[in-house]
This record gives structure tokens, C-alpha cells and sequence, in this order.
């Protein structure tokens, strides 16, 4: 028996250790922790964010790095996800450090859920390899189940565990079973060999049955039409902190390996999968839309809104190449900024036994609270799509890949959806300054962990439509690393 | 000797049996076992795949099929355990407490 | 394997396949997928996977469905019928299990000339084969198992401690 | 469903049970004592209730007594405790004898404590037995009843009977000692002391055994006094009470004997274990009762003169002794005929059972066993 | 075995019958053998030393009646049972019920075509031998689960998910103290495992290192779970489930549930011999007759495997049961990161001594002597201290 290591770079792996030991030390920490300090779990786990995010931003550069036989890529491309990821965990961590007082929930294993999930989702993003990608989908997802079900005291939560946990296990076999047939049609289930396979042969039976199952799995990770079905319920359910971590981290680091997997690896199949790609994209972005409108929880409308989202993010995997890959990213993270400040509010707008989440709830708060009700109004106008915020530029840059790649008719359907998306986004604003609501009693001050991830969230949100070029370049050259 | 195509076939069905499980059962249990049986049909194209290609990468990814199914299933029987104190219920029907 | 064999393994595993998502009571639902996953270990030996068939019978049928069997008898479920008339689901599964197995015998009637048997390498399937590849090749997957491992555990005892 | 006063919501039966599982514990079970019932609400393994449903073994001891006169009863009350009936006989007699105004002779006083104590140590032997049997050792049971069938030799001796003695009569025993009883005696305790030591030895202080009783179901003093615990149980807690030592009666105020009480030496104060120790060093005490009895006991008339029919006049009496389940109270009201016209017994098994759903919630079905067991609770003295 | 029917087939024994029919019928023949001519006096014989050996550590004499020293009990007891109405009650699930019984019994026999009783006698030296015995194990699990489910009641059920919980517990930890010695002998073969060991006590594996002997315990105290053997009797605890899971069970079906326990018994003294005490290993040269050499085997695997039966044994007639929790604590607790420090220093020993260090195996052989030494003085000591009725009366 010959045992030879493979090539190890510790430096590939070095985001997901770094995550991965901080949650192991939440763990452990917690077990000699007195009660009233647990909230320094949350400190520790920012702080093991933080340093992440410092080392995958000095990691930036270090291309074509091999290592673990070539399952594992420290490209741009992973960086770039990985600082997403990073932003996101944290995002939520500042949040949950407010929410978890009120909520209720036990801190030691939620921050050491949350860091694992970002764990798994690293791995997603970073892996050339099938199975690393399941494992990493996996350790994401069951992190997530988890979380969506840790408010014990609320059977909505339980629920909304139960179901996003059958869906996604349900949604994994598929995604397996692509795998598998993906593995049969190529006879690998590394990147790199698939795609050389499917350059010099083309497509099989197999491998288009293959693409068409990895569809489904992907489709109901980024809720997709028709495999949304459970993310109303589950976001509505779930702690407000973990819908906001669901929504865009999970979001996130599905579509990082759906889009190295297919405009990468069966890139040069794209035709074959592009026409499923195009319909899905228009229903889901229709879907969403539309059944956002007659939400009243605005956690639920959230959730519709998150769907369309996808359906845009879907225009940009559908119109591909380089510009299509780079307003993908792109839009991720504009997406991620206003979705998670957006939930911010949400957060800050509920109180202990009392989660408001009623968009009749909302009505005066841009009076009574100017500042949460400016950021309210911030965060809307950009997920609609108003210039000069991210939304804006995001959503123009995807269109207009849509349109160079040819597919202007998607690029209709989508505009059409964002000036329907207008009417119950601008809803929630017009409650907000336009109706006298009953008083809230008191609101947070802002000048809690809170206040700073809103602050954060909605300072990216209106820098980065201002000023998109920079980041635009920069997830630009992150998809070109996908070489 | 039996081609590839008969046992990916025989998997194919299993794997149909599973999702129609999925599909037309009503409680939760039953729901996850046959997404257990997906996940065995999938175990046996991979294994099958490997005996093919003669490599044994098939069979290591059945492994952690199995690793991750273990984790599903820790995690969904809790998850099933608490509903269940809850509502005292497993049938999926009934749990609506938010609008579907 | 054999025609023979793999008809006398591939009938009774579809039969009790189906067993599994037909029988009212989840009890024997759970039995009869004990019976599957045992079947599917002696097929796995005839598929030169022994390993993996022995862990097959150690982690589903030992402890997985035992798990299982544990929760049902601890919720001491009883029967209950087939989910009738919602949302038309049964049809539409019905209709696409039947479709996808279609469509999959065919493409795989055109493609089984490319899927020919292969000569194997020597110990194929065992232990050590498993293993060396595990530790070298896989050695990444296999530490991303543990923190898998872990995140399950810990939710686990998250969520089910009262 | 309605039980001895407590209502129980019936298991639904709409095709989908209740996490919650409603046990039969009894009548019929294998650690139960006798014919004992105990329903058991349990969350898997973890109690939430325990409740003793009492009466299986009820056979209205005190409602025949009005019927077969006073010195008829004496058979009777052997079934009061069959464990230990020499300690019934003697409270029987003792209450006819306080009514009726009796005075028992002196070598019949001695032959009473040598009987109630030999008896004491065969019932302390057979509960801490059974205790361990029930915690799932086996040896140390069959070595306690061996020792307990010397013992029954030596009241077959003395009675002619093994389980239901019938020896002693309102005013004395029946039988004075036979010839080398003396000797016979001291023989088996010169044997049997060591033994104690080395019942320690085999299993008191045993691993398993201390972690299966100690902290298990702890009794404050006060919960044991407000629940009206008795005897070794009393004692368990802490509380040094015996009614041989604090409300004297017949010769015990002559002899020279400790009060054994819980110390919480592995555990809490009271737990399980600190009873089943009180009833290990009450034998040694006993053991040093009989020998100051054999040697300080007197010659002369074991039985005094009574009638044959015995008619206590108009009043009542009530008398108490330390039994081996704790303080057994007898009361008799005469109206002046040759039957009573009332008797009461109070016996501590019963009291004991009342604190049983008090302490097993929140406990292992496993350390209901040791509870019980602990508690030594005999079916038919809580029943009668 | 394969080779042997061949070999049958060539010499014409079957005349022109097709091969596939003879495998089959000879296999069938060949497991009759096992089980009647094998098995069914090894579990009497355990049970009736077990009664024996009971009785004389609770000095009371043991069943003595039927045959010499009461050896033919187990098989009065057998007949006794099989003559007995086999009840099944009315509301349990029938055909559970019937089936349950069986499963047990079949995991346990099983589990004997691995075990080599002589460097000959074995059925099969599968490549995957120790973990097929796990696996095998491992489904036993399920039986119980279904005769305790089956029975519909609540006592069988409860016993039924103890039994469930223990085993799939006690697993993890048995598994763990299997490794350090796969570990060593780089196989999973029981064959191979004991060809790596040598006759004298200190090529034992139990004495190799400090680590597999602290491995052997651990391993011996998981099966003693896994076999539901006091102190780990919980799933059957007379005192508190009335019998388990085999409360509902009557006349033979009962006796498989008594068969499938004892047998179990004695497959866990053989695994003990087999992995820690170099299972049939004998000093070699002595003989050159294959007969003489492989009943010489037969007697020694035999005897090592029957310590671990009479220890067990013992262990039941010493120690009181423990708790469902406690039990837990210590697979969990205790077990399971012992069994993680005994491989890790398992293989830190074999980096630092890859052949094996010379010193430390016969000290321990020495140690362990000077223990049992101590150890049966202390019992002299007992027995002398006890009256003279308490001795050892080989008469009765």
C-alpha cells in the first residue's frame, strides 16, 4: 500500500480552518461560559470573521494554486465569494448580537452554526469537485436546517425547519443523482476532467439527464420557481437573523457553484442547459413578483422578493460569459447588502414576544424613527431597482448582458418585473411616511450592533450604486480567474 | 455479464419510487425515508459507475453519501422530534401554521 | 454479475422498494427499507464494492433505520393513508417517475454500447483500496466530513434537548 | 379514567399517541412488593408521574377483629406484615393489654423483644435483599436469604411457624423458650454479625450500586415529617426517632442500643442509599438487643393469667411500636363485650406510599424501582 | 469451503447434478451441521455453566439433575420450551412477532462464519471479517426493535428502544477498540489477525502495548452491552421491564430469544480470543498430524474464548445493573474518547516501535500475573473467612 500525500497548500484551505476553529472555539467556549457573557461568543465569532475575510483578502492573487489532488481552487473567483461570505456572516452576527436577546435562543451553538455554515459555504464556492461541492452544500445546509429551527419556543420555526429540511434533503437526492449521471456520462466528478470531457465530446443523454437533475438540486438551494415552494414558509418561520443568513448567504454560495459548475465546467455545453435556464429565469422572476404583491408580512414578501431576486440572478447565469459571470457576482453582493439591511429593520422593528412583522407595523416609522425609516426606504428603493442605488446598477448590468448575449426578450420580462416589483416595495415605503400607525413603544438605539450592520448595509448599498465601476471590474476579474 | 445501462436503469427506478414516496406520502417519516431511498439509489449508480470505470472514486463517494446521510438523518429526526412535541402531529397536511 | 443474479437481486429490491412507500404503517415502511438497504449490500458484493457494502449494513441498516425505528416507535406512530388529492401530486409523480424512467431507459438503450465492461484493477472494492484513496486523494472531502459530522451532531442535540 | 381519586387523562385513541406514555406498573410485576399498582406517566425514560394505586391486597384485617373477639385476632394480625409479623403480634397484645389492663410477666416481656428483634432482622434482611435484586444484583440476595432462613429456623424453634408466627397472647407469648435456645441464638449471631460487615463488603459499597442510589429521590426532614415517614425511612433523613428509644414500651428502655440514622455519606441526605443503610446497621443493633436479652432475661411465667374471654371494659387504648417498616400504631376501642368494637392499625408502608408520586417525578423509571424499594413498602401492610 | 464442494464435485460424489444446485443444498447441508451439530450444544453447555457457576458464587447448588452434574438441563429445558404452547398475543402484530425471534437468532449464527475456531476450521476468511461481525451486530439491533414493537407492550417497547439505544451506542465504542488491533495487523480478516499473533501470552495482543490491553476491556465492555449482559441488562431488567422485549414471548420462540443471548455470549469470547488473545495459536512442531494439530487448536480457542465466557458470567452474578443514563454517560463519556486515545497511542506505538517493543509485553504478562496472584489470594482470604458450609463442595 502506497500512501503518498497529496499536495497540500495550507493556504487554499486556510478561510475554511480559520472559520471552521473559531466555531469549534464558540463551541467550546461555551460550555465554561456563565450565562450573562455569552453575547462575547458573538464578539469572538466576528472577530473570527473579520481575520477571514483580512487573509482572503491578502490571499487575493493567488491563482492556480493545486492542492488536495485538485479539488480544492484558491482562485479569485473563491476569494471573491469568500469575502462575500464573510461580509454576510458577519452582517448577521452584528444583527444576531441584538436579536438573540430578544429571541431568546441559546447564543453557543447558534454563532457556531452560523460559522459553520459559512464554512460549508466556502468549501462551495471553492471546490473543483463534485463531491466536495454535495459536502460543502451539505454542511451548509444542515447548519441552516439547524438554525431555522433553533427558536424553540415558536412552533413556526419548528415548521419552517421541518420543511425547508425535507425540501433540501429531497432537493440534495437530485443533486446527487445528477452527480452520479454527470459522474457516468464523463467517468469524473473533478471540474477540470469534466469540463475536458465535455469539450472533446460534447454532450450525452447522460450528461444532459445529469444537468437537468443538478438544475433541480440548485433550483430549490436558490429557490427557483418551481422549486420555491417552501421559501416563503421557511423564511416567514425561521429566527429573523437566520432568514437573513438563509437568503443571502445560502443564495450566494448556491449560485457559486452553480455558476463555476455550468458556465464554467459545462460551458462549453451551454446551449443544452441555457433554454431550461431561460424559462426558469422568466417564471421565477415572474412568480416572485407577482406573488409578492399580495403579501402582508413583510417577512414573507421578503421571501417572494428573494425569489425574483433569483430570477434576475438566473438572467445573469442564463446570458453567461464574462459579463453575465461578473454582473452575477456583482449582483450578489448588492443583493446581499440591501436584503440583509432590509432584514436588519425587520430586526429592529420587532420586540421580545412581539415580532411586528406586519407591514402594518411599519406604518409611521419613517416619522417615529427617521433614521431606521430612512434606511427602510434605502434599502426598498434599491431591491426595486432606483438609480442611484446598487439594485439599479446591478440589475443593468445583468439586463444588459442579457442583451449582448441575445436574449433581449428575458431582458423585457425582467424590466417588466422590477416596475411590477416597484408597487409592493414602494408599499412598504408609503406605509411608512404616508399612514399614522398605533406607537411602537420604544426602538432600539441605533447605536447597538444593530445600528452598525444597517449602517454598514446601507452605506454599501448607496456607495456601490454610486460608484459600481470599482466593484464591477473587481468581480469581473474574479470570473475571468475561473479561466 | 450485465451492462452498466441495467444497473443504472434498476437505480433509476428506485429513485423514482423514492421521489413518488416524497410525493404521495403524508407522513413526515415515511417522507424521509424515501429520501433515504433516493439517496440509496443514487449509492448504486456509483458503485455500479465505479465497477465500470474501474476506479474506485465511485465507491469513496458512496462513502460520504453515507456520512452525509447519517448527518440527514440526525438531524432531521430531531428536527422531526420537535415538531412533533409540538404539534403532535407528523402529517405534513397539517402543518400549515402559515399560509402555504 | 450475471442475468440471473441481477434479476434475482434487482426484482425483490424494486418489490420491496415499493413495499417501503406503500405500506400504510411506518413500521413496516422502515422494515421493509431495512430489507432494501440489505439487499442493496449484496448487491453491492456482486459489484465487487465489499467495503462498502459492509458499511452499508453498519450505518443504514444498523444504525440509520434503527434511529429510525426508534423515533417511530417512540412517536408510536400508526398507519395512515395515502395523501389523496393534494394539489393533484400523486398524478403528477405518478406521471413524471414514469416519464424520467422513460426517458431514461431510452437514452440509456442508445448510450449502453458506450458503457462496456472494464478489467479491475487488483483489490478493487477493498478495505485497503478505499482507504489509501480516502487518506491520499480524498483526504480533503474526508476532513470536511468531520466538521458535517460535528455541525449534525451539535444540531441535533440543539434542537432535540428540551 | 378515575383512579383512587385522581383523574387520568385516558391515552387518545384518535389513531396517533401522545409522546407521553401512561405505564401499568403492577398489579402484577415483578418489583413491586406484592400486589402493588403504580401508574406510571413516563416521557421515554423520565417519569412525570407516579401514582400508587393501593387496595389489590386489602382483606379487612381490621373489620374481622370485630368479629373473632380479642384473643382470636392474634392469627390476624400475622397478616397485617407478613414480612415481619412477630412486631403485629406484639402490638396486638400490647393494645389488649393496655385496654384490658394486663401486666405481662417479666421472661415473657424478654421473650417478646427477642422474638420482635430476631423478627426485625429477617424482614431488614429480606427488604435490603430484594433492594439489591431489584437494582439488579443477584447474589447478594440469595446470601441475605440464607442468612433470613437461619433466622426463620430459629422462630420456627420458638413457634413452630416460619412466616405467620401466632406467638404471643395477650398477656405473653405462648411458648417459653425451648431448652439451648440460648445457645442456638448466640451461635447465629456469632455467624451473622461478621456477615454484615461482609454484606458491606459484597455490595453496600459497590461502584454501581452507590450510583444508583445515592441522590436518588432525597427526602428532607421536613418533607418526611409533613408525609408522615416512619421508621428506617424517618430515620433515612436524618431524623433520629424511635419509638423503642423516645416512647418506651415493654423492656426496651433496660437495653443498651444505638438509633441509626441516614448520613449521606455517598449522596444527599435521605436518598436511597441512606435508607437501605439505616436497615443494614439496624441489624447490627438488633443483633446486640437479642444477645442483652438472652443474658439479662429472667426466670418465670411467660404468660400471665388471662380470661378466656376477654372483655376490656368500656374505653379505648391506643399503643405504638417500632415495627421493622417504621411506627405501627394500634388502636382499639372496647364497648365492654368480648369483641372490639373497633380497631385501627396505622402501618408504615402506607404513609410511605403517599410520598411515592411526590418523588418519582422527574426520576428513571429505574430509580422508581430503587424508590420503592428503598422505601420498603410491603403490599399487604399498606393495604391490610 | 468453496473448495471443498469442488473438490466433492470433481470426484463425482453428485454424479451429473448442475453446480448450482449443489452449492446451494451443500451450503444448506453445511449450515444444518453448524447449527445442530454446533451451536445448539454450545449455547446449552454456556447456559448450563452459567447456571452452575451462578449458583456456586450465590452458594446455592444449580440445576444437577438431569445428566451428570445437570449438563443435559439446557437440553431438558429446550425440549421443555418447544413442547409449550407458543402463544402470540391476540393485539400483537403477527407477523413481526413471529419473524423477530428468527432475525435474532440468525444475526448471532451469522456472525459464525467468520470466527476461526483452528487455522482449518473456518467458514469463510472474508477480507472484511472483524466489520462484517459489526455489521451482522449491528441488524441484530433491528430485531430486538421489532419483537419489542411487535409485542404491543408497552414494557416490550420500552425494552425494545433500550435495547436499540444500547447497541447502537456501544457500537461506536466496540469499533474503536477494534482498530488499534487492525491497526497492527493492517487487516480486517480474522484469520489474518490471529496469524499476527503468536502462541506465548506476550505476542498477544492483549499485552502488546498498554493500549490494546486498555483496547481489549473496552471492547469486552461494549459487547458486554452489546449482548445485553449485566451490568448492562437494562433492556431486559426483570426488576423494572418485567423481561424486555421478550415479555410477550412463550415456549419456543422465547428459547430462540434465550439461544440468540447465550450464543451471542459465546460469539463475544470468541471475538475477545480471536483479536486480543491470539485466538487458536499454539506452540508448533510438535506434531505433524493436521487432525491432532487443528483439535489442539479447536481446545485452545476454545478455552480462551470460554475465560471471556465465564468472566462474563461472573461479572452477572457480581454486579448490580446500572441506569439508562449511566449507561450512556459511560459509552459516551468514558468509552468513546478512550477508545480515541487508544488509537491515536496505538499508532504513536507503532511509529515509535514498528515492530513491536520487546520490553513491554513481557512486563505486562508479568504485571497481569502478579495481579491474578494478589487477586485469588483475596479470594482465599474470602473463602477461608467464610463459614465452612460456604466452600466449594464439587460433590453436590
Amino acid at each position: 500500500m502506497d500512501m503518498t500525500l497529496p499536495a497540500v497548500n495550507w493556504l487554499s484551505v486556510l478561510p475554511t480552518l480559520l472559520l471552521s476553529v473559531t466555531g469549534m472555539l464558540a463551541l467550546f467556549w461555551d460550555i465554561w461560559m456563565k450565562d450573562d457573557e455569552r453575547s462575547l461568543l458573538g464578539w469572538l465569532s466576528l472577530t473570527g470573521i473579520v481575520v477571514t475575510a483580512l487573509c482572503s483578502w491578502l490571499l487575493w492573487g493567488q491563482n492556480d494554486v493545486e492542492s488536495f489532488s485538485g479539488m480544492f481552487a484558491l482562485d479569485a473567483y473563491a476569494v471573491f465569494f469568500h469575502l462575500v461570505f464573510c461580509l454576510v456572516a458577519g452582517l448577521t452576527v452584528l444583527m444576531s448580537l441584538t436579536y438573540l436577546e430578544t429571541a431568546e435562543i441559546r447564543h453557543g451553538e447558534y454563532y457556531a452554526l452560523i460559522l459553520f455554515a459559512t464554512v460549508g459555504m466556502t468549501v462551495m464556492a471553492a471546490a473543483t469537485d463534485l463531491i466536495l461541492i454535495f459536502l460543502g452544500l451539505e454542511t451548509m445546509s444542515i447548519a441552516v436546517y439547524v438554525l431555522a429551527g433553533i427558536w424553540r419556543q415558536h412552533l413556526t420555526s419548528h415548521e419552517a425547519a421541518l420543511k425547508y429540511f425535507l425540501l433540501g434533503a429531497f432537493a440534495s437526492g437530485f443533486l446527487l443523482y445528477g452527480i452520479a449521471l454527470i459522474y457516468g456520462a464523463t467517468g469524473s466528478v473533478q471540474l477540470g476532467p469534466i469540463a475536458e470531457h465535455v469539450g472533446a465530446q460534447g454532450s450525452s443523454p447522460l450528461l444532459l439527464i445529469g444537468m437537468g437533475l443538478l438544475i433541480v438540486g440548485f433550483g430549490f438551494k436558490v429557490a427557483a420557481v418551481p422549486f420555491h415552494v417552501w421559501t416563503p414558509d421557511v423564511y416567514q418561520g425561521s429566527p429573523t437573523t437566520v432568514t437573513a443568513f438563509m437568503a443571502v448567504g445560502v443564495k450566494a454560495a448556491a449560485f457559486a457553484a452553480f455558476a463555476r459548475i455550468f458556465l464554467h465546467t459545462l460551458g462549453a455545453v451551454h446551449t443544452d442547459w441555457q433554454g431550461i435556464l431561460w424559462v426558469v429565469a422568466a417564471l421565477t422572476m415572474t412568480v416572485g413578483n407577482i406573488t409578492a404583491l399580495v403579501q402582508h408580512n413583510i417577512k414573507r414578501m421578503l421571501a417572494y422578493s428573494s425569489i425574483a431576486h433569483a430570477g434576475y440572478l438566473l438572467v445573469a447565469m442564463v446570458a453567461g460569459k464574462e459579463l453575465g459571470g461578473a454582473a452575477l457576482m456583482y449582483y450578489l453582493v448588492a443583493y446581499g447588502l440591501m436584503n440583509l439591511g432590509a432584514f436588519g429593520v425587520v430586526v429592529a422593528v420587532g420586540r421580545k414576544g412581539e415580532p411586528h412583522e406586519e407591514l402594518d407595523d411599519y406604518a409611521g416609522l419613517g416619522f417615529r424613527h427617521p433614521a431606521l425609516g430612512m434606511a427602510m426606504t434605502v434599502f426598498m428603493l434599491s431591491l426595486t431597482g432606483v438609480p442611484p442605488l446598487v439594485g439599479f446598477t446591478g440589475k443593468f448590468y445583468i439586463f444588459s448582458a442579457a442583451v449582448q448575449a441575445g436574449y433581449i426578450w428575458l431582458a423585457i420580462i425582467g424590466v417588466l418585473n422590477s416596475v411590477v416589483s416597484a408597487y409592493y416595495y414602494i408599499r412598504v415605503v408609503v406605509n411608512m411616511y404616508m399612514r399614522e400607525g398605533e406607537a411602537i413603544v420604544e426602538l432600539p438605539s441605533l447605536r447597538s450592533a444593530l445600528g452598525a450592520a444597517i449602517l454598514i448595509a446601507a452605506i454599501g448599498t448607496v456607495l456601490m450604486g454610486v460608484f459600481p465601476s470599482a466593484s464591477m471590474s473587481w468581480a469581473g476579474a474574479s470570473f475571468l480567474s475561473l479561466g | 455479464m450485465v451492462p452498466t445501462s441495467y444497473h443504472l436503469i434498476l437505480s433509476g427506478i428506485l429513485f423514482t419510487i423514492g421521489v413518488t414516496g416524497v410525493l404521495l406520502r403524508r407522513n413526515i417519516i415515511i417522507i424521509f425515508m424515501s429520501i433515504e431511498l433516493m439517496l440509496n439509489a443514487v449509492n448504486l449508480s456509483f458503485v455500479a459507475l465505479a465497477r465500470h470505470f474501474g476506479n474506485m472514486d465511485g465507491q469513496i463517494i458512496v462513502f460520504f453519501v453515507m456520512s452525509v446521510a447519517a448527518a440527514e438523518v440526525a438531524v432531521g429526526l430531531a428536527i422531526i422530534l420537535l415538531v412533533f412535541r409540538g404539534r403532535e402531529t407528523v402529517n405534513v397536511d397539517e402543518l400549515n401554521l402559515m399560509r402555504w | 454479475m450475471d442475468f440471473v443474479t441481477f434479476f434475482a437481486l434487482a426484482i425483490p429490491l424494486v418489490v420491496v422498494a415499493v413495499m417501503v412507500i406503500a405500506h400504510p404503517s411506518p413500521v413496516y415502511s422502515a422494515l421493509f427499507l431495512v430489507m432494501t438497504l440489505f439487499l442493496l449490500a449484496v448487491y453491492f458484493l456482486f459489484l465487487n464494492a465489499h467495503m462498502v457494502a459492509a458499511l452499508q449494513i453498519i450505518v443504514y441498516a444498523g444504525a440509520i433505520m434503527v434511529l429510525f425505528l426508534f423515533v417511530i416507535m417512540l412517536l408510536n406512530l400508526q398507519s395512515d393513508t395515502l395523501r389523496t388529492q393534494r394539489h393533484g401530486l400523486g398524478r403528477v409523480a405518478i406521471i413524471g417517475g414514469v416519464i424520467l424512467l422513460a426517458e431514461l431507459g431510452l437514452l440509456l438503450q442508445g448510450s449502453s454500447s458506450e458503457l462496456a465492461e472494464s478489467s479491475l484493477p487488483e483489490n478493487f472494492g477493498t478495505v485497503e483500496a478505499l482507504g489509501s484513496q480516502l487518506f491520499t486523494k480524498y483526504l480533503l472531502p474526508f476532513e470536511i466530513t468531520g466538521i458535517l459530522l460535528l455541525v449534525a451532531v451539535v444540531g441535533a442535540v440543539v434542537l432535540a434537548k428540551r | 379514567m378515575s383512579l383512587a381519586g385522581y383523574e387520568f387523562e385516558v391515552q387518545r385513541d384518535d389513531g396517533l399517541a401522545t409522546e407521553e406514555m401512561t405505564l401499568n406498573m403492577g398489579p402484577q410485576h415483578p418489583s413491586t412488593h406484592g400486589v402493588l399498582r403504580f401508574v406510571v406517566k413516563a416521557d421515554g425514560e423520565i417519569m412525570r408521574t407516579a401514582l400508587p394505586d393501593i387496595g389489590y391486597l386489602h382483606r379487612s384485617i381490621e373489620k374481622i377483629s370485630e368479629k373473632v373477639g380479642y384473643h382470636g385476632f392474634m392469627p390476624y394480625t400475622d397478616r397485617v406484615d407478613y414480612v415481619s409479623a412477630m412486631q403485629c403480634n406484639q402490638g396486638w397484645a400490647m393494645v389488649c393489654e393496655r385496654a384490658a389492663g394486663i401486666e405481662v410477666p417479666r421472661r415473657g416481656e424478654f421473650c417478646r423483644v427477642i422474638a420482635c428483634e430476631l423478627g426485625r432482622i429477617a424482614s431488614h434482611l429480606l427488604s435490603v435483599g430484594t433492594m439489591v435484586m431489584d437494582i439488579g444484583g443477584m447474589t447478594p440476595f440469595t446470601h441475605a436469604i440464607r442468612e433470613r432462613e437461619k433466622v426463620n429456623n430459629l422462630l420456627e424453634d420458638l413457634c413452630g411457624a416460619r412466616l405467620t408466627f401466632n406467638y404471643m397472647r395477650i398477656g405473653g407469648v405462648a411458648w417459653d423458650l425451648p431448652p439451648g435456645y440460648t445457645e442456638q441464638v448466640t451461635a447465629f449471631l456469632d455467624q451473622f454479625e461478621p456477615l454484615i460487615d461482609e454484606y458491606n463488603d459484597l455490595i453496600s459499597y459497590n461502584k454501581i450500586y452507590v450510583e444508583r442510589l445515592a441522590n436518588v429521590a432525597a427526602v428532607s426532614k421536613e418533607e418526611a415529617i409533613n408525609y408522615n415517614l416512619v421508621g428506617p425511612n424517618l430515620r433515612g433523613c436524618g431524623f433520629q426517632y424511635d419509638v423503642r428509644r423516645d416512647e418506651p414500651y415493654s423492656i426496651y428502655p433496660e437495653l443498651d442500643f444505638e438509633v441509626p440514622v441516614g448520613t449521606g455519606e455517598v449522596g444527599t441526605l435521605g436518598d436511597c442509599f441512606d435508607r437501605y443503610m439505616v436497615r443494614i446497621k439496624e441489624l447490627k443493633e438488633s443483633c446486640k438487643i437479642v444477645r442483652q436479652c438472652l443474658e439479662m432475661i429472667p426466670d418465670g411465667p411467660v404468660l400471665a393469667r388471662v380470661a378466656k374471654k376477654l372483655k376490656p371494659p368500656v374505653g379505648d387504648a391506643h399503643v405504638r411500636v417500632e415495627a421493622s417498616r417504621g411506627d405501627m400504631g394500634w388502636y382499639v376501642v372496647s364497648d365492654g363485650s368480648e369483641f372490639p368494637y373497633r380497631t385501627k392499625i396505622r402501618t408504615g408502608s402506607f404513609s410511605a406510599m403517599s410520598i411515592v408520586d411526590k418523588l418519582s417525578r422527574g426520576l428513571m423509571i429505574a430509580d422508581l424501582i430503587a424508590l420503592i424499594a428503598s422505601l420498603d413498602v410491603v403490599a399487604p401492610e399498606v393495604d391490610r | 469451503m468453496q473448495s471443498f464442494i469442488d473438490g466433492l464435485i470433481a470426484s463425482g460424489v453428485f454424479g451429473g447434478l448442475p453446480a448450482e444446485a449443489i452449492y446451494p443444498a451443500m451450503m444448506f447441508l453445511f449450515a444444518s451441521i453448524v447449527v445442530f451439530g454446533f451451536v445448539l450444544p454450545l449455547v446449552t453447555i454456556t447456559i448450563w455453566l452459567e447456571r452452575r457457576v451462578w449458583s456456586r458464587i450465590q452458594s446455592r447448588v444449580g440445576p444437577n439433575r438431569v445428566g451428570p452434574q445437570g449438563v443435559l438441563q439446557g437440553l431438558a429445558d429446550g425440549v421443555k420450551n418447544i413442547l409449550k404452547e407458543d402463544v402470540v398475543p391476540d393485539a400483537a402484530d403477527r407477523p413481526l412477532f413471529v419473524f423477530a425471534p428468527y432475525l435474532l437468532v440468525w444475526g448471532f449464527l451469522a456472525t459464525f462464519v467468520v470466527i476461526p475456531f483452528s487455522s482449518a476450521l473456518v467458514i469463510a476468511d472474508l477480507n472484511v471479517g472483524i466489520l462484517y461481525i459489526v455489521a451482522i451486530v449491528a441488524l441484530s439491533a433491528v430485531g430486538v426493535l421489532m419483537a419489542g414493537w411487535a409485542s404491543n407492550n408497552k414494557w416490550s417497547l420500552l425494552g425494545g428502544i433500550r435495547s436499540a439505544a444500547q447497541v447502537v451506542s456501544y457500537e461506536i465504542p466496540a469499533g474503536l477498540a477494534l482498530l488499534p488491533v487492525v491497526l497492527l495487523t493492517g487487516t480486517l480478516s480474522t484469520q489474518g489477525i490471529i496469524q499476527a499473533q503468536g502462541w506465548a501470552p506476550w505476542d498477544w495482543f492483549l499485552f502488546h502495548s498498554p493500549f490494546t490491553f486498555i483496547a481489549a476491556f473496552a471492547f469486552y465492555i461494549s459487547a458486554l452491552a452489546e449482548t445485553n449482559r449485566t451490568p448492562f441488562d437494562i433492556p431486559e431488567a426483570e426488576s423494572e421491564l418485567v423481561a424486555g422485549f421478550a415479555t410477550e414471548y412463550s415456549g419456543f420462540r422465547f428459547a430462540l430469544f434465550f439461544l440468540a443471548e447465550w450464543g451471542s455470549l459465546y460469539v463475544t469470547g470468541a471475538i475477545m480470543a480471536v483479536l486480543f488473545l491470539g485466538g487458536w495459536q499454539i506452540p508448533t512442531g510438535w506434531t505433524n498430524n493436521t487432525v491432532v494439530l487443528n483439535i489442539a487448536q479447536l481446545t485452545v480457542f476454545f478455552l480462551k474464548a470460554y475465560f471471556w465466557v465465564f468472566l462474563a458470567m461472573w461479572i452477572r452474578a457480581t454486579l448490580p445493573r446500572i441506569r439508562v443514563d449511566q449507561m450512556m454517560s459511560l459509552c459516551w463519556k468514558y468509552l468513546v474518547p478512550l477508545g480515541f486515545v487508544n488509537l491515536v497511542g496505538t499508532a504513536v506505538w507503532m511509529v515509535i516501535w514498528p515492530e513491536g517493543n520487546t520490553f513491554v509485553p513481557y512486563l505486562m504478562v508479568v504485571g497481569t500475573l502478579a495481579l491474578l496472584v494478589i487477586f485469588f489470594r483475596r479470594v482465599l482470604y474470602h473463602l477461608r473467612r467464610a463459614k465452612p458450609e460456604l466452600y466449594f463442595n464439587p460433590a453436590i
